[in-house]
């Protein structure tokens, strides 16, 4: 185990997979000579060389059309957006390309292809360059999404994503690479996609988050257990598939949930956990589902509007204390 | 050999990228040398190579007659392929789209002669049958793929737009218009990166040329020196659009001195012309010069099964029929006396009882199983669909 | 009152606004001398000329810009896709341009510009030409989603989306397009956006569902009734804004709901609703609210697989009668 | 005058047109004159303007003194003004991105006086505080939007990324990086379909030229024939990215061949020069020939705040502030004796008290009150938002 900060986490899987599979590349915008826009592939050219560590002109689009047919015949491209926002140019690539050749090809050909980068919001960004899309890809089948809340999460999640033969959207947070935690530094450490992991036990009232959304669920955690209420968190890890099996036994044990990301909430995430939660444990909720989401607006400049737009700790409580009727 | 003839080797532009921006900041203080506010003739090349129609000769490219009987039987059961699948559809065999190449088999199959098939890749768009018969894909799959069958190449799933055949590095089969050309720059990047000495061609209509990513992947394809030829099949038309109406300039192969790249123009209704073409620019990729062929052709039916093709003259098809490249081949082997009337009859013959037989085959062949709806979709055996 | 075809009705609504304000227009692919892929916009350059009905290159992304451009420099542009599964190359100018520019600028700019085309599947067109679209625009605050069932909806709704000062998307369907129903001819006939249509009314159990999947639920409780349940059908028509207050209102009669749903069900529209009425309608479900989408797989071309993937009339009725628990 | 040059009109390849496919059917029947397989010279004018630096004066372009000073003035304020930012991002009062301009100046002054402001519209990228100060925004609007306060330009919604002027036509201050290329189109066609007689000058990086976005905005243009400028500004560097790592070929004016479209070269860092070129092409925009103008400059900092600018060495930089576009113009003006030290002190003085002004404003100026977070989402007053 050593302490690492998120992008060094990322950094350290992609380096792992791509000393052993001769087929991994990394390609992607300043990804090779500036280290990455925000350091996440820092000394990636050196070691791997410019082969295998690509930068692209500004081509979201064509870069990533690349990265699809190279991982039909055969290769595991790493494609890295510099944000996600940034993949809305290429979607086209990622929703039909990715995600359908293989059932148009009745099986023939595999894509192993990994799209990843920042997710979300990073603060005063404006309007474009802080959307979240976990809700957008993860609607399409065919696609798996991924978004990671630390650092040992993240590297045992993208290894599996670098390994897996379907297309993988690993989603990570601009705001979050400087997080550190303990890393796993085993050569084999894979995290099953499709897995959650309950980061708190409790027998009050779950709470799923992720990414971002997660410590600020920890945080409501630990509120609430200050007003004597004590919560249990869920961490999806994986968006698409998502395990609503470990979900549900949470809301089964405390019947009350709430769901907290940062997307916008029409047909979101959180209308999707809150759908399916209420199909399966519909006689286990006391309270109707509850979440807590950015605001449904594009995301303002000023730093009061946009810290305003993103789900806070005290809506968290909130939502918390009204499906426990603790108002 | 015209591609000798070439002067052009990699970037042309390469001397104007060391100084940074082309011309030196050193030349901006005060005049340097050019009249001010005159015009400047371009440095770049600006050159293409034509192959013609009627050019070429079968002895001149080295093929024997029998040889080019198989190009003429070829071209032949994509025709008749096509005639049938046209009447499947009349009888509601078919469903959805259906795109007939017909008229653009010297494309397919000239190119099927100048390739490595199993080494060299290819992907195209949706009007895929041509491509994908002539590299071989069986009439049986294909027929069985458009009744939606099991027995075809992707057991029912993908239809008329979605060929693929993995062994014969037949990459489909696309129907997003341009949404494929960045996947064959891709194709052929992974071949360079194995170093297994394959190039991909990768085939796109003229009004695919209007999108972004033919502009993208051009770029890419030129940067990265990927081992790629990009065929323009331009048959004058993009559904009802006739090329000058959607585009300002509509010398295709021209867009190629925007990248540095070599370009060529041929002649897509004389299988030699393209035969030779298709050569040359296989030799270009095959030295990681990648390069756009342009290809004048024509087809003789509607863009899909519902467009009656008002947008053209009755004598304009006429004339382009003409240029026939099944009739013109026939011709001139039977000019050269390369085969006699015996020989195309048994042809002829053969072909009609290839897809007959395929038709038969695909009515035999079942429907999917409802439970395949699910496979295909995910490698992993075991991912959690939601049902209901 | 006229009977027209879908067709129809959306061409006299555009008919209709172009000869009241000079600065409509209409843009797209094979719209102008084709007289549209689907005639929709049949004779509409013989009557307006090529200045305002205007054929396009293949450029989705382009065409879809230059719309945005003349919107916000006062002009109402109408931007035909030809499905809007072409739309995806032409994501970012739907998404970041149309959704957020207004905002961006202050609220300096206005963006009255309509983007339509059909949506959703339309038969055995395969993976790649059958996605429905609703849940991904609607995803973003800025836009407005529409999705009318029958040709008089459509011209309401679609002369109040030309004449709305934001973006609309408004989606259509190839296979209704031949659906013929009585159309009102007054000249400012406006349906106004956000407002749902209770399309029959009913005791036992509330059924949502627009465009295609409305008829199919229309057909569902007929069956409903012969079999003794009596099924209040609501067709929201405007999937952004939601008119939730009537979905609500009708469940808190019915104390039961189905929503169906042409999208794949992940983060789609269906999980919206049932997101919104579990938390509106709580203590009156009597059961869970039950979906009924399209298969969560692309589309297959095979005749039997399309229409097994998606939502057929016997799934509805089989989820109405599990709410009702009549199974 | 270098316009009077051109010999282009319209689109060159119409001839080629007229016959479908450029080279007519009927010469494909044998062979058609050209020499087979040899290379053929493009019959496309390739030809393109210079404008290169110290090569006009501003008695020849029509300029008093007094104006050349207003010059200088308004391209001062954008330095300081952008300077003084720079250190409020450092203190903390500004956030997000911060793209500065510095070095760029000359193009958006000399934009600015070349147009009809008002009349004409102007969108451009991120790097937009330049421009909204060479168009007549105040500095008090552009610094309290990048503080985000109600006084702002966008009432801090938009920040530095999207500073928007109706009253002026300024369409923004856009994010994604090729994005608003289309946009600009658009307003083009706006102004032709309004027949109100402006242009739309649509500014570009040299790294947006490699979005597909770029190709399909060129071909519409050129097509539709709307009234507009693409001014490419071509500062070297994309991010980390110089343009030779970035493209096949770095002319970026001969990509205006493709389309048929017109383009000059013009230097960036004197103002007259930019002023000249922004005269001819908004002329010939006037007479709806779109154009591409290329405009060589260089940013002087970073990217973003965030960026040491590694990939570019001390040498370079220093070279390129040899060529700075307020030293220049200063450097002339005294030369010619156009303006007095004590006129470029007060000069100074003035920019300086505006600047501090701006940012006591913009330090005065309110945060917008939270419930402006649901304004200006919809034009709707009564818009029914999901809220907990
Ligand atoms: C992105 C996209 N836009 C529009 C369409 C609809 N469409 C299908 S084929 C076609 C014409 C393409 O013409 P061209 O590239 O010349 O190929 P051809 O049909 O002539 O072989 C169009 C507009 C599509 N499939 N994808
Ligand atoms: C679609 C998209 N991809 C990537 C980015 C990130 N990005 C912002 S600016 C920039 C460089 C653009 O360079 P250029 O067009 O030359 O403009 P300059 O910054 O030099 O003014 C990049 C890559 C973005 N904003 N949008
Ligand atoms: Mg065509
Ligand atoms: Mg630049």
């Amino acid at each position: 185990m050593a302490v690492l900060q998120l992008r060094e986490a990322i950094r350290a899987a992609m380096v792992e997979e791509m000393e052993r599979d001769a087929g991994v590349f990394l390609i992607g915008e300043e990804v090779a000579e500036y280290n990455g826009a925000y350091k996440v592939s820092e000394g990636m050219l050196d070691r791997f060389g410019a082969d295998r560590v690509l930068d692209t002109p500004i081509s979201e689009s064509g870069f990533s059309g690349l990265g699809v047919g190279a991982a039909m015949a055969g290769l595991r491209p790493i494609v890295e957006f510099m944000t996600f926002n940034f993949s809305f140019v290429a979607f086209d690539q990622l929703v039909n390309n990715a995600a359908k050749i293989r059932y148009m090809s009745g099986g023939q050909f595999s894509m192993p292809i990994v799209f990843r980068g920042p997710n979300g919001a990073a603060g005063q960004l404006a309007a474009t360059h802080n959307t979240a899309v976990e809700s957008l890809y993860s609607y399409f089948p065919g696609l798996k999404v991924v978004a990671p809340s630390n650092p040992d999460d993240a590297k045992g999640l993208l290894k599996s994503a670098i390994r897996d033969d379907d297309p993988v959207i690993f989603l990570e947070s601009e705001s979050m690479y400087g997080l550190k935690g303990e890393v796993s530094d085993a050569r084999d450490y894979m995290i099953p996609l499709g897995k959650a992991r309950i980061a708190r036990e409790g027998a009050d009232v779950t709470i799923v988050a992720h990414q971002k959304s997660y410590w600020r669920a920890m945080e409501a955690a630990d509120r609430l257990a200050e007003a004597g209420y004590d919560a249990e968190v869920v961490d999806p890890r994986t968006i698409r598939p998502l395990d609503i099996e470990t979900i549900a036994a949470s809301v089964k044990k405390t019947n009350r949930l709430v769901v907290v990301d940062e997307s916008n909430p029409f047909a979101s995430f959180s209308s999707e956990v809150a759908c399916q939660i209420q199909e399966r444990a519909f006689d286990w909720l006391d309270a109707p589902v509850m979440r807590v989401t950015a605001k449904d607006v594009p995301a303002p400049y000023a730093k009061n509007l946009i810290e305003y737009y993103m789900p806070r700790t005290e809506e968290i409580v909130a939502a918390a204390k009204q499906v426990l009727y603790a108002n | 050999m015209a591609g000798e003839t070439r002067k052009k080797a990699g970037k042309p532009s390469a001397d104007g990228e060391a100084e940074g921006n082309g011309v030196s900041a050193a030349s901006w203080n005060g005049h340097s040398g050019v009249p001010v506010g005159d015009e400047v003739a371009s440095g770049l090349d600006e050159s293409f190579i034509y192959y013609p129609p009627g050019a070429y000769t079968h002895e001149e490219l080295g093929f024997s007659g029998d040889q080019v009987l198989d190009m003429y039987r070829n071209m032949l059961l994509q025709r008749r392929f096509e005639e049938r699948a046209a009447q499947m559809y009349g009888k509601q065999k078919i469903g959805g789209f259906l795109h007939l190449y017909i008229g653009q088999e010297a494309v397919s199959t000239g190119s099927a002669c100048a390739m490595e098939i199993g080494k060299d890749s290819v992907i195209t768009a949706y009007r895929d049958h041509g491509l994908g018969l002539a590299l071989g894909m069986t009439p049986n799959e294909c027929m069985a793929e458009l009744f939606g069958k099991v027995g075809g190449s992707s057991r029912g799933k993908g239809g008329s737009m979605h060929y693929f055949k993995k062994e014969l590095n037949f990459y489909g089969g696309h129907g997003i218009v341009g949404g494929h050309i960045a996947v064959g720059a891709g194709i052929a990047f992974a071949h360079k990166y194995k170093g297994d000495g394959g190039v991909c061609l990768t085939y796109l209509g003229d009004g695919a040329v209007g999108q972004g990513s033919f502009h993208e992947t051009m770029n890419l394809a030129a940067l990265y020196e990927t081992p790629c030829v990009f065929v323009i099949e331009n048959n004058e038309y993009a559904m009802g659009t006739a090329t000058h109406r959607a585009f300002a300039q509509t010398d295709f192969h021209r867009y190629a001195h925007s990248y540095g790249m070599i370009s060529s123009l041929a002649s897509g209704m004389d299988i030699f012309s393209v035969y030779k073409a298709m050569s040359d620019h296989i030799a270009q990729a095959r030295n990681n010069r990648p390069s756009i062929l342009e290809v004048r052709t024509y087809r003789y039916r509607g863009h899909s099964m519902s467009d009656p093709a008002n947008y053209r003259t009755r004598e304009e098809l006429d004339a382009r029929k003409e240029e026939d490249p099944i009739i013109r081949l026939k011709g001139y082997m039977l000019e050269r006396e390369l085969s006699s009337n015996e020989e195309f009859d048994a042809a002829d013959d053969e072909v009609k009882r290839i897809v007959m037989d395929a038709v038969a085959f695909s009515e035999a062949s079942d429907a999917p199983p409802i439970r395949e709806i699910y496979e295909h979709v995910y490698s992993q055996a075991d991912y959690p669909f939601l049902t209901d």
